[in-house]
């Protein structure tokens, strides 16, 4: 059953939530809106009904297996959300006197001390609020590191072909030029193309790793020779840090600043889109780059270090320190699960991977690096499958929608043809993964039985297959009254 | 195991699948001398009771101070449907709709979400939201430079009136691109339009405007966005979106209106919460669409035709443009924008008016009520939305520590972003403010300054 | 996409929740159980999992207009669960000093307070925690009043025919014999039947007004003089007070003792069958006789009357004082309507279920009694169309479940064949009414059509039409390891 | 308007549709003289916001003292995604599952519940709840007066070692039925079944016999059992679930089990809230199902010979059968049930038996260290299960009044229920006290009998 717009509800003053009555306002007319917004004009129920009715048209960990690959879609506890919800911390003011949030402040001092221990690194802010933000705050502190040593002309990012689009990206808001370096057949760099390419222009590389291949590199400790070498500094992408929790640290590979994922390998939601947080991570010869505030204890008191105390801080890059919430859930994961309990992670979503790869693999399928190990991930590639049938990664991906299963990530990384880049990580039961097993097997066949068929798919969801082109040839991007799609 | 299921017998019949002897045979890739032995330091594992009772204490710790501070951030009150729905299973562990057809919820409340800051901000075309006010401000200045046709300025002027701090995390992340903050200064609290004829002949890519300013007061919205686009500057408008229940929008100021509005979505049904998650808007002009940053839900149809919803304009974003995508923003803040969304719906366009105008006549009644007292009074005679500055006969930080031990907290002291206005304090009181809690200040501002400075 | 019993997840040694390490015990062991029970074994994720796609497959308020006659199926706001679980409530244990429950007493002797008014009433007890219980309780007090006068053989209870089967059911329980009145074509009581059966055995009448025909009984003055004067008593079954609040009061119609469906009228949750509250209301008469424990002030202190203090009570009816949860989340929603809001309740209730009514007769139902208004509910007989079509009501039940509308009360009252009794309650829309016609009108279109297209309802649940039969005819109760269904 | 969506068009346009001119009109079937004119004293409506603050000042006015009571409502740790999931609105918000095919989510919960409670208490069939402990014993009484085809006995022996309040709602329940309760006299904390010989001429319908009893103590289940059914009667088991995952279950007391289990469903994951919402459950052999009160679940097969679950058994009911069903129950406490399943899933076999072990052994701790103290000792030998009674050398009132103003609850008084006892109380420490919370009681306690009585 379609649910309507919120704005189809529509029937002159209804409201929903009736607040206290107005009071008077003495603005000057010349200040004040004359028109009235269009907002929903819907009941308390309405409301509810609308948005319980529409979130059950998600797909979601909490209702589905969910291998997106990249994106470590494990359980988020409940309990982290409880505790997160606290009414204090709820309504603690972010400019409040410290001395009313030093239960808060205590947390995020811990936080960041048990984020250096992961990592293997000398300090931690916790402020940048997503990933792609952790990488800014790491490239823009190369960069003023670079120029607090007066040397100005180190502008180039190096990222490997296979790097997630938020690496280069985020070189180019830093300023910086991008160079990019090609994967090697066997998933590792090209290190004769690395050679070639650094030189007194380079500020410094990025890298993931385990890659988003879904191995490991191991070159990786020549590849920080080279570099720092070179005068660069090395930029570890911490999204794949569930599979290394424990067993290696950016820090030991060589990293001179790092970004975390919480809302990946810290298990804190996705929440359809969002928020996480990229908590970053430095040595030594970068710590006086931190992006401010971080907290600080003094004697049995915790506080805020800001700018005054900072000189050469890259700055704020939060209105006031990032995603707090988040890393209160990021917090109670880590203590729930505690030294041991993280390492078992890695264990386990390397497992899960692995064994999904064998599966799959004595199922019929390619895998992209065969010879190799998974770490937290793997990729197969469809091209032969799409070659002999012509369905392709997108149609597998529809119609494991009605097997009830979410579809791993597709067409990325670009360098792997009809790629799917699966990743189960650590809370899912080996009887989700043969499930899952079962499903591509059974797509397969009917792509060689009747792909059209295949190419229907979806069928069981709210909608069939959805116009892309459409979409933005002819944006619809605001609902109006009277418009239809 | 904590939140892992596999059962030894799983374990070994999946080795023996892998074929491998061992877990830790599947890390032989790993160099050794990369090798770590476990994370000992972080301690033992708490169950889930313990570190229950551990939050609670800490939270605990905390209290819950009656709070005047607004400075950004603002203590609405949140119905409880709002964070009951936005936090179900369904909206809140699932990601990025990626794949449409399993995630019409998510895309549904985004296209809502736009529709309604459109016309909250009298725009055309809004994002799927990007991480605070402060970086939608620093965004706005990237794409007003991208975005502007008439020149090539790498220049933005900005009110000194303008949150300090948007202004310091705008610099961090402009700094890399070479874009320069022009700073238009302050006059009795409000922008100084005068001084802009000073500026007649330095080319700007956007004039910023902040709208009630970061001092609370109301900005000459008309004059600075007219003299702007004279000047061949887009008009980025900065606005807490609540005041716009009741105060003319950025797509409304002047003759043409701004072409950029963004700031804190957090006044739209979202908690404190020591400062985050919250979530930054962005609307603009049609015409500049594809120049903005973030994600964008359209509206299209399916194989059957039916409606549904899909992200779009993709071409913008880092996946598919890399180091020419318009932003680096990936994950941004859809759950606190779906939050947001189911806010809006409850409170309808009277409810959120109703709340403007409450939290205009509270502020109006704290300031009356601590005027009256000896050694306060306020900065500026400029009309506000719902904060004030107040001139303080004595220091601000022991006033305020003073406040604080009485477990109020009084308001954000600005000496250190505007050391020129001497002792002065920014004060709020929102709708959650009683007629009682505004006198409990007042008799314990009372208390400090009845005792001569 | 069937979900598995919970068992069949089952896999040696997983556990959702670990709890601390068990300390030893020294329990000899011929206390001790040998076996181990059959319980779950699965990850935390994967009961997350199973009891959230468990509860999509339910019909509720909070995603379907569900006008379920005789419940009330009104909206339940989200604030009064949210508050009714503040930690601080939750954790108060019931035999706690007072002295740590003042906020808690406070509130429940303002409900017992509110309870009076909105009854008009001279005490309430807020113990029995169902409607059931509450008539239980008032049934009880009737036989103590009796007894305590020596009069002991007043024994027989009068119901309506239209009586909701607690009634008859409770006056059993109480060890009375029940008489049954009928009621007369206009849908009000027969009083000559009545007057020839009250007499000196008689203990008292229980009834519903409005009644569970959806109207008012009118001669409730005359009923109440018949009863009190042959020496009965006159009970009330509040199930439907949400038609009358602040238009007429039970203690004005010379209801001795009424009971009140909190998770009707007041809104608090039915939570797939309960809990619910059925807090009992009586006049001076019957005070002395009121369950305990209650709530009494005593200065400004709280505190509970209990036994000792009450030496005629009938005693207590739970462990501790009811269902306190429900009790606050009743509060919350009386403060949060006042006065006057208790009154828009009744109106609109009213004003929904007749509008209903009178579209429904309109598009060509039958009502059960068309000449009279309805109150908060109504009833239509679909015995034409069942006659002329074979499609019933049970039929049409499930027909509007494709529709996605929760079917209303099917063959309840018994008296009206083929009966639908309709709820609509006040919280629904005019729009969500509108729909419900059309539904109900292309049902009743199709019946005439394709009556066995009808009878194939329902197609879009996860179930097609059950074998209720074979369920009561081999009873599969509990899940064992290898049986199917 | 709280709640209500019409506007004013939707109303006068229904008011014509009915062809009335407003809606006092649609009342007009109520005779004048019964008329009231609106409900001003019950007051004002309070905003969400306005009783949010109320509501929270209350709770926190009531504080969260350390909790050392039992006594029939105890104390564990609920995992945060019980209450989570099953406050989820499809199961908050639905009613009794009468439409079966859109109930599905409801109704296996139970069917799943129903299995739980039978492999816990070894016996056939579950209902689907009753009230709570108290009343499910009291149902139990009546259902074994019903089943019982060995005698027409209404006697059923109950004995004093059994929860004083259970005993005292029977009675309330079963005095219209003239059903008597016989006492069963204690000795030492325990049933004295030396006392039965006195009994064995007097016919029972039932024994009722709780273990661990009210006092804590562990009873001979076994003596008891194969006695009452060498008599004829049936054996009525009364357990707290929770202990079941240590304790020989009902279903296997004796030669032949328990006919009947019930109990208080509380510490299966429900919150201590003041008393209630619980659960009582119940559990009987199948040959007396047809016995039994309340609803029951059913799996069965669907059209196309799918498995699905609906209500069965119903002849059993009042809706059905009326005057001679087999209890009035109809709602009853569905959604604490199905928090419970959630609770016992997430536990699992292993995880009850922890809490269980672990509330056992806390409880020997507390004592130990209260009873190391003067003036305070163990007042029976029998071993117990997660409470024992404490005798005091001096007014428990006194003593429990000094621990309350310290914020710990310190135990149950005894003196009303067993006036026998002298000055005892009840203590429990369950799985959520931590070493330190029972050294706060014990030292809390040393500083009030450290002084002489
Ligand atoms: C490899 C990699 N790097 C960076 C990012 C960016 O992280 P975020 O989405 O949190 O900005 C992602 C996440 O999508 C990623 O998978
Ligand atoms: C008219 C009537 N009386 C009594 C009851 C019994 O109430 P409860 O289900 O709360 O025991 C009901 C509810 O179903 C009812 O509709």
């Amino acid at each position: 059953m379609r649910e309507p717009i919120i704005f189809e509800y529509d029937s002159v003053g209804r409201q929903g939530f009736t607040p206290e009555a107005a009071g008077e306002t003495d603005i000057p007319a010349e200040w004040l809106r004359t028109d009235v917004p269009l907002m929903p004009k819907t009941s308390e129920l309405e409301v509810v009904r609308h948005f319980t009715r529409l979130s059950q048209q998600n797909f979601s960990i909490d209702t589905q297996f969910y291998p997106l690959g990249s994106c470590t879609m494990k359980y988020n506890p409940r309990v982290c959300n409880r505790l997160a919800m606290l009414p204090q911390f709820l309504s603690r003011h972010p400019l409040g006197d410290v001395a009313h949030g030093q239960g808060f402040l205590q947390t995020m001092f811990e936080l960041q001390e048990m984020l250096q221990i992961v990592t293997g690194m000398q300090a931690v802010s916790l402020t940048p609020m997503a990933g792609a933000q952790g990488e800014f705050a790491g490239v823009a502190m190369i960069r003023a590191y670079h120029d607090a040593r007066g040397d100005h002309g180190r502008t180039q990012i190096i990222v490997p072909d296979a790097a997630h689009g938020t690496n280069p990206a985020t070189a180019t808001m830093c300023g910086c030029d991008v160079v990019e370096i090609p994967t090697a057949r066997n998933g590792d760099i090209d290190l004769e193309r690395l050679r070639a390419v650094v030189g007194p222009q380079t500020a410094g590389i990025m890298l993931t790793n385990p890659s988003t291949l879904g191995v490991f590199e191991r070159q990786i400790g020549e590849i920080a020779g080279i570099v720092h070498a070179a005068g660069g500094l090395l930029y570890y992408d911490g999204a794949n840090l569930n599979a290394i929790l424990g067993k290696t640290m950016p820090g030991l590979m060589g990293f001179d600043v790092v970004h975390m994922n919480l809302h990946k390998t810290f298990s804190t939601p996705h929440g359809g889109g969002g928020p996480g947080s990229g908590a970053v991570g430095v040595n030594e010869r970068l710590k006086p780059f931190l992006p401010v505030p971080f907290v600080v204890k003094e004697g049995d008191r915790y506080a805020w270090a800001a700018e005054d105390e900072c000189p050469q801080t890259i700055g704020r890059l939060s209105a006031f320190m990032g995603n707090a919430g988040v890393l209160l859930r990021a917090y109670v994961y880590m203590r729930m699960l505690g030294g041991k309990g993280m390492v078992r992670v890695a264990d386990f979503a390397v497992l899960n991977a692995n064994y999904l790869m064998s599966r799959l693999r004595d199922a019929g399928f390619d895998l992209a690096y065969p010879e190799r190990r998974a770490s937290h991930e793997f990729i197969i590639s469809l091209k032969q499958i799409e070659r002999e049938t012509g369905v392709n990664a997108m149609d597998f991906a529809k119609a494991l929608l009605d097997y009830g299963f979410h579809a791993p990530t597709t067409y990325f990384p670009l360098l792997v043809p009809e790629c799917l880049l699966i990743e189960p990580t650590e809370t899912e039961s080996r009887h989700a993964l043969d499930g899952f097993v079962a499903a591509m097997t059974a797509i397969r066949d009917m792509a060689y039985a009747d792909a059209d068929q295949v190419k229907q798919a979806p069928l069981t969801m709210t909608v069939r297959r959805l116009d892309d082109v459409r979409a933005a040839k002819q944006p619809d991007l605001v609902w109006r009254s009277g418009n239809q799609a | 195991m904590p939140f892992i299921p596999h059962t030894d017998k799983d374990v070994s019949q999946m080795l023996a699948g892998i074929g491998v002897d061992n877990i830790a045979d599947l890390f032989d890739e790993i160099p050794s001398n990369l090798r770590t032995e476990g994370l000992d330091a972080i301690g033992p594992a708490l169950s889930e009771a313990e570190i229950a009772r551990l939050m609670q204490t800490r939270a605990r710790a905390d209290g819950e101070p009656l709070c005047f501070i607004g400075a950004g951030a603002y203590d609405h009150y949140v119905p409880a449907a709002v964070w009951d729905i936005a936090t179900r299973g369904e909206f809140y562990s699932a990601y990025t709709p990626y794949q449409a057809e399993a995630s019409q919820g998510t895309l549904q409340v985004i296209y809502e979400f736009q529709t309604m800051l459109t016309s909250l901000t009298g725009l055309d075309v809004a994002n799927a939201s990007l991480y605070d006010g402060a970086t939608a401000f620093a965004e706005a200045c990237l794409m007003a430079v991208r975005a502007n046709r008439n020149n090539k300025s790498r220049r933005i002027l900005v009110p000194r009136a303008m949150s300090p701090v948007y202004r310091s995390v705008a610099r961090a992340i402009l700094a890399g691109q070479k874009i320069e903050l022009v700073e238009l200064p302050l006059q009795d609290g409000c922008s100084d339009s005068a001084a802009l004829s000073a500026m007649a002949d330095t080319e700007f890519a956007a004039v910023a405007i902040q709208n009630p300013s970061f001092l609370g007061t109301l900005e000459q919205v008309d004059v600075l966005t007219d003299w702007a686009h004279a000047q061949g500057a887009l008009v980025i408008g900065v606005a807490n979106p609540m005041s716009l229940a009741l105060l003319k929008p950025p797509g409304q100021w002047g003759a043409d209106g701004a072409d950029i509005a963004c700031g804190e979505g957090q006044p739209l049904g979202i908690p404190l919460s020591s400062g985050g998650p919250y979530y930054g808007y962005m609307v603009c002009r049609q015409a500049i669409v594809r120049q903005m940053p973030g994600r964008i839900v359209g509206r299209t149809v399916d194989l059957e035709g039916n409606p549904g919803f899909t992200l779009t304009l993709q071409a913008r974003e880092q996946h598919i443009r890399r180091s020419r995508a318009t932003s680096n923003i990936c994950t941004n803040q859809g759950l606190v924008a779906t939050a947001s969304t189911i806010y809006m719906s409850l409170m309808g366009a009277a409810g959120l008016r109703r709340v403007a105008s409450d939290c205009n006549a509270n502020t109006r009644a704290l300031v009356d009520a601590l005027c009256a007292l000896p050694g306060i009074s306020r900065a500026f005679p400029a009309p506000f939305f719902h904060e004030a500055v107040l001139q303080l006969d004595r220091s601000a930080v022991g006033a305020l520590a003073a406040l604080s031990s009485q477990g109020i907290l009084g308001g954000y002291d600005l000496a250190a972003d505007y050391p020129e206005l001497g002792n002065a304090i920014l004060v709020c009181a929102t709708e959650t403010k009683s007629a009682a809690d505004i006198a409990s200040y007042a008799t314990a501002a009372a208390g400090i300054f009845g005792v001569a400075a």
